[in-house]
């Protein structure tokens, strides 16, 4: 019970053999495991797009070769988007915590749950392999023919690895579903649960409708470059609208299991540290299944220039603006949350704040790219790159790290520093606005995006990004290390270090190997902080000592 | 107020203009929203942290009233977007009947334009002042995006098809063109410029074009191969011809031998030279042979510019 | 606990094979009337008899007959998003040569 | 193990409460398997759909060089196996280790029949040079002589057309794609059928555990429903 006792068991020291690792079939061990694999790959994506912004300081070519570019932002896309941020929330934290916070001892189907992570590594092999024989020069969106047809890059490699990866994600959803359906703790009703939760089985809706969609689009491109099967190939009537319509079918919706897993992760860090219920519970959760399923229509706002009929445009422009309504209405409610808290300012919660910020600008932004007339000047240009990154970094990835840091005490039993914490969550703040602001007006302006040269006005703009990216860099650097640091040096964790609501703050810090000796009853809504001593003193559910 | 960091871009046609302003609508909607949101961000913080002795009776759970306004007010600012954006689509997708028509075919990587008067460029364009000007654009590889930032002018350029784009430029001066869509390696070399001309400066940049005669007009052109291809001996406007008469044909309906009725616009023509069969004219027969691999992609564009020339060129662009 | 096998449905054979013998005849008569030209009605002949063949495999063969609201809803939502990813592709086909709107617009 | 105490089967996992919820949840995860199925394949058909409104008259060019009578002998040996498997999973719930077997058999051997035609509908593409690739070599005089042409299009086709040609090879991508995928799908199917059997022999079903054979029954008349929209798709449409 004592976070001191170093001899109490719980999932990590239970046995430390590489099988006992590499075979598990515990769903904390396997979010660890996921965690290590996309860290790689967002480092990986990472020094991608460190030299290519390098790159831009300059109008010329001034470090690398037009062919080196194009492969860098191609894998920088690539990795980031197929390997670290789909994975990223739902199969780190959700895997991890999922479990727990419905009170289950595991997922639904362990074993399919670790043939995920064993999916998603073959997976990423072959896009490091396609990386390492020479790189993928088709941008992350291989639009047909040049993908199919005039690339002469290691296309085939790269949407393979797509293709394998993107069937982890489908068994990461499939699993989740299931789980949240049938594995409930007695007493946990569906309006109980957190919005988490809510967020991650919205997620897992589009992993499975979403994905499958992406996996046979990539394979065909392969097949077609392999086999010289024409599916896209104009030569012999293809249609290039064709493929586009197939790749955003899944891939807009992607952008929302990018986000939506954040925003449950938001949820959570909001309501613990302005001791609150989340205001419009009900509206929250179901603005995340509304999220999920119109977000499924919306693919073709990428579409308006590209020749697709201008009827099928309006549709889908209209679509994309009710789309932006249920996250609108996330936020007001966010905000209304705050009012009449109990506020601290913890580094999750400046995250949290910082998420909600550059979400607002980032969603904001979409309108302008769901306005037809508007989209035809800014598609394809800095724009929208910086609409995109204000979504998926200013939102997805504060989102994760507030996320690590609020769960970091649960997953490994120690503190993070946190003087140490919110500077960086400052620094990362700062360096991010820093980078992606000027994106903006640099799309206005009209630079088109995926350009190795350009002319020269647009240099200082470009520079101040370069230059906010290297704050962005040292951020993440810095909490790279403090959280190892902390890993053996950090102070260690009681159960309940936040005093939150929530089943998985009632289990040790790390978690007993099944969580629950006995499955929790629950007894009461998500969020009752109502009752503050409840969750004051620091007690464990009957799941401490397992061994 | 010039600070060295250009922060708009410039305003060089009339629609740059309406755009413009639909932009700017969304901003002011987009800053109200944003300080809405991080005003009271930083209020709540500030007034109900931990230490503060706010009053903090029993904070409602969730009001009906406000999620409903907050649901509403943004429907109804997004379907103003959505309207306004429609409508001014609907204009940038209308090209106007006199508008010059200039020929554009783009490939890796660069951009072929001819004029209407027979003037070839790669990666230049210029074009008088205050005369609209139509692009008919079609790429001979991959996917290439003919965009033209001070004009707020974007369209993709494909493969065996033709897209269109239009402006009417209002200001002199020379003017990014960039290729939008990435068509690999030197995809940021696919640039060039757009030159607008005085209708005077205009005329003197036909007469002095690099000295050499200018090439036939697209229209001559396209006289030129409608004979040699021996087209004219079925499409004649005689009685008893084997194909249907050509002139006037363009902008108007055709019934199609399955019973179809289409418009005859660059599309269908295209098609029907390079596949007569599919678009075969309702009591004609099916002898016509296709031209596919006779013609290239600038021929074909001469050979439709030229069907386009018989009619009374009022009509274009009034299809409906 | 122990008592749970109330909930899963045996079927009796007669069933099975007369699922079998229903979806050969859809089977033959689908065969059959594809050598008639029914003008547009062909292919939604062909795709309605089809749609009615995975229907009594999914019924019977499957057992959703007999199984819990939520498959049914799984299934089901497999089979809508697939038409609506069909029906918003396909709008875009159809009425891509079509004019903008005129002038009054 | 705590959990132990309560009478806990072999085939229970530890993380389940009861045999009910393990099954229930490996049914619902079964079918949400199928749900991606649905629009995995879902692609391909919008592919199809798509190009068939393009050039219906290729299309129908194409799907009449196929061979109605092994399409047709197909569909029904695939329905037949769906019925065995069937069959195979009532013997699992009413018990019947021997059945099982037996059931599972037949299915893996209609399922055989089934690719073996299709190994010699392949085989008479690739004389016909109609496979889709760089060795696809369209063949005027043999859809003239095979009279492939719908007599409705006859008129209107010029079979000699390059760009027909291509066209009809873009309905040969398609064929050879779904056809090819389906056709994994099955091999998967036999595959996980002899690991099946393998615990059959163990006698490790019973009207207690036989959710494996349950799901693959599943899995295999999804891959029947699969064909049974392909086989109009492919076969049938502008037959006449």
């Amino acid at each position: 019970m004592e976070s001191g006792d170093t001899k109490r068991k719980h999932y990590l020291n239970i046995e430390n053999t590489p099988q006992s690792w590499l075979l598990t079939l515990d769903h904390k061990r396997i979010g660890i495991l996921y965690l290590v694999t996309i860290l790689l790959f967002f480092f990986l994506g990472g020094v991608a797009a460190v030299l290519f912004r390098l790159e831009l300081l300059t109008p010329d070519a001034h470090l690398v070769e037009h062919e080196t570019y194009n492969r860098l932002f191609t894998m920088h896309g690539v990795t980031m988007i197929f390997f670290f941020l789909i994975p990223s929330i739902p199969a780190v934290l959700g895997n991890f915590l999922l479990p727990i916070m419905i009170g289950a001892r595991d997922m639904a189907f362990p074993r399919i749950n670790l043939a995920s992570w064993y999916v998603f590594t073959a997976g990423g092999l072959f896009g490091l392999a396609a990386i390492v024989f020479g790189g993928v020069d088709t941008g992350w969106t291989f639009y047909t023919p040049y993908s199919s047809t005039y690339a002469n890059s290691n296309v085939i490699l790269a949407a393979l690895g797509i293709f394998i990866a993107g069937f982890a994600s489908i068994m990461t959803g499939l699993n989740f579903i299931v789980t949240i359906h049938k594995m409930r703790a007695p007493g946990l009703t569906w309006f109980r649960l957190p919005l988490f939760i809510w967020g991650q089985y919205a997620t897992a809706i589009i992993m499975i409708l979403g994905t499958p969609v992406i996996a046979i689009t990539v394979l065909l491109v392969g097949i077609e470059r392999l086999f010289g099967v024409g599916i896209f190939d104009p030569a012999i009537g293809g249609d290039p609208l064709l493929f586009q319509h197939l790749f955003w079918f899944y891939s807009h919706p992607a952008v929302y299991i990018m986000i939506l897993p954040g925003m449950g992760v938001i949820s959570e860090v909001i309501a613990c540290f302005s001791r609150k219920r989340i205001f419009g519970y009900h509206v929250v959760a179901f603005s995340s299944l509304a999220i999920a399923i119109l977000g499924f229509f919306v693919w073709g706002h990428h579409m308006f220039v590209s020749s697709q009929s201008m009827y099928a445009g309006m549709i889908f422009s209209i679509l994309s603006f009710l789309v932006a309504i249920p996250s609108a209405i996330k936020v007001f409610n966010w905000t209304a949350t705050l009012y009449k808290g109990s506020i601290s300012l913890d580094t999750p919660m400046l995250y949290a704040l910082g998420f909600i910020g550059l979400f607002t600008i980032g969603g904001l932004t979409g309108l302008f790219l769901a306005t037809m007339a508007i989209n035809i000047h800014v598609h394809d240009t800095y724009f929208v790159v910086a609409h995109f990154h204000y979504v998926m970094v200013g939102g997805m990835l504060m989102a994760f790290l507030g996320g690590i840091h609020f769960w970091w005490p649960k997953m490994f039993g120690r503190m993070y520093p946190e003087a140490w914490g919110r500077f960086a969550a400052i620094v990362i703040f700062v360096g991010f606005n820093l980078t992606f602001f000027p994106q903006f007006i640099l799309g206005y302006l009209g630079m088109p995006r995926r350009y190795h040269v350009y002319p020269e006005e647009f240099q200082v703009l470009n520079v101040m990004s370069t230059a906010g990216a290297s704050i962005l860099g040292a951020g993440y650097l810095m909490v790279f290390v403090y959280l190892v640091w902390s890993l053996f040096k950090g102070r260690r964790s009681v159960s309940n270090p936040w005093c939150a609501a929530g089943l998985e703050w009632r289990v040790s810090s790390p978690p007993p190997q099944h969580n629950f000796k006995k499955a929790p009853v629950v007894d009461r809504d998500a969020y009752d902080y109502t009752d503050e001593d409840v969750y004051k003193s620091d007690y464990d559910s009957g799941g401490t000592s397992d061994g | 107020m010039d600070i060295g960091i250009p922060l708009f871009p410039e305003q060089a046609s009339d629609l740059a203009r309406d755009v413009d302003m639909l932009f700017f609508f969304l901003i002011a909607v987009s800053m109200f929203f944003v300080f809405l949101i991080g005003a009271l961000l930083i209020y709540f913080i500030v007034k109900f942290r931990r230490r503060s002795n706010a009053d903090r009776p029993d904070a409602t759970r969730s009001h009906a009233g406000l999620e409903i306004a907050w649901t509403v007010i943004p429907l109804i600012l997004t379907m103003i977007m959505f309207v306004w954006g429609a409508v001014l689509f609907f204009k940038q997708s209308r090209p106007p009947s006199d508008a010059m028509e200039i020929l554009v075919v783009g490939k890796q990587w660069m951009w072929k334009i001819q004029h209407p008067t027979g003037h070839t460029e790669i990666n230049e364009l210029h074009v008088p002042l205050g005369q609209p000007v139509k692009l008919n654009m079609t790429s001979e590889d991959v996917i290439h995006s003919f965009y033209v930032p001070a004009f707020r002018v974007k369209m993709d350029v494909l493969p065996g098809r033709y897209t269109t784009a239009w402006f009417t430029p209002n200001r002199t001066g020379r003017f990014h063109l960039f290729c939008a869509e990435y068509c690999g390696t030197e995809h940021s070399k696919m640039v060039g410029s757009v030159n607008v001309l005085t209708p005077v400066e205009y005329e003197r940049w036909l007469a002095g074009e690099v000295g050499d005669t200018p090439a036939d007009t697209p229209v001559e052109a396209g006289r030129r191969l409608f004979t040699q291809l021996g087209c004219a001996t079925c499409h004649h406007p005689d009685a008893g011809a084997l194909g249907p008469d050509l002139a006037g044909v363009f902008g108007s309906e055709v019934t199609l031998a399955d019973g179809r009725t289409v418009v005859a616009d660059e599309d269908y023509l295209r098609q029907s030279i390079l596949d007569p069969r599919a678009t075969l004219v309702d009591g004609y027969e099916p002898i016509m042979p296709t031209f596919r691999g006779l013609v290239n992609e600038q021929q074909l564009m001469q050979l439709i510019s030229y069907i386009k020339s018989l009619g009374d060129a009022g009509e274009t662009g009034e299809g409906m | 606990m122990t008592e749970h096998s109330g909930n899963h449905h045996i079927m009796p054979l007669k069933i099975y094979l007369g699922v079998f013998l229903a979806l050969m005849v859809l089977t033959i008569l689908t065969v059959w009337v594809a050598f008639y030209d029914l003008g547009f009605l062909n292919v939604f002949v062909a795709v309605t008899i089809a749609c009615v063949k995975a229907y009594i495999v999914l019924l019977y063969f499957m057992h959703l007959r007999y199984n819990a609201r939520i498959l049914w809803l799984t299934a089901a939502a497999g089979f809508i998003w697939f038409v609506l990813l069909t029906a918003f592709t396909v709008s875009d086909v159809l009425t891509r040569g079509w004019l903008p709107p005129p002038e009054a617009w | 193990m705590a959990e132990t105490e309560t009478s806990h089967p072999d085939h229970l996992a530890h993380h389940f409460d009861s045999v009910e919820q393990q099954r229930e949840s490996a049914s619902f995860g079964m079918w949400l398997f199928i749900a991606q199925e649905i629009m995995f394949f879902g692609g391909l058909f919008l592919g199809y759909i798509v190009y068939r409104i393009k050039y219906p008259m290729a299309f129908a060019t194409g799907s009449n060089l196929l061979s109605i009578e092994w399409g047709a002998f197909n569909t029904a040996v695939l329905i037949g196996s769906s019925l065995t498997m069937a069959l195979a999973v009532r013997a699992a719930q009413t018990g019947n280790n021997r059945l099982i077997i037996r059931w599972i058999l037949a299915t893996m051997l209609l399922g055989s029949v089934f690719l073996g035609v299709k190994v010699v509908e392949y085989k008479d593409k690739y004389d016909h040079q109609l496979v889709a690739g760089p060795m696809f070599e369209f063949d005027a005089d043999y859809v003239l002589e095979r009279e492939a042409v719908p007599a409705v299009y006859a008129d209107d086709i010029d079979v000699h057309d390059p760009q027909f040609g291509s066209n009809v090879h873009l309905f040969y991508s398609f064929y050879f794609v779904m056809t090819g995928m389906h056709a994994l799908h099955m091999i998967i199917g036999i595959g996980v059928m002899i690991w099946l059997l393998v615990k059959a022999y163990r006698k490790r079903f019973g009207p207690d555990y036989y959710s494996p054979v349950e799901m693959t029954g599943l899995y295999w008349h999804f891959v029947d429903i699969v064909w049974i929209f392909l086989f109009p798709m492919l076969y049938l449409m502008g037959r006449h």
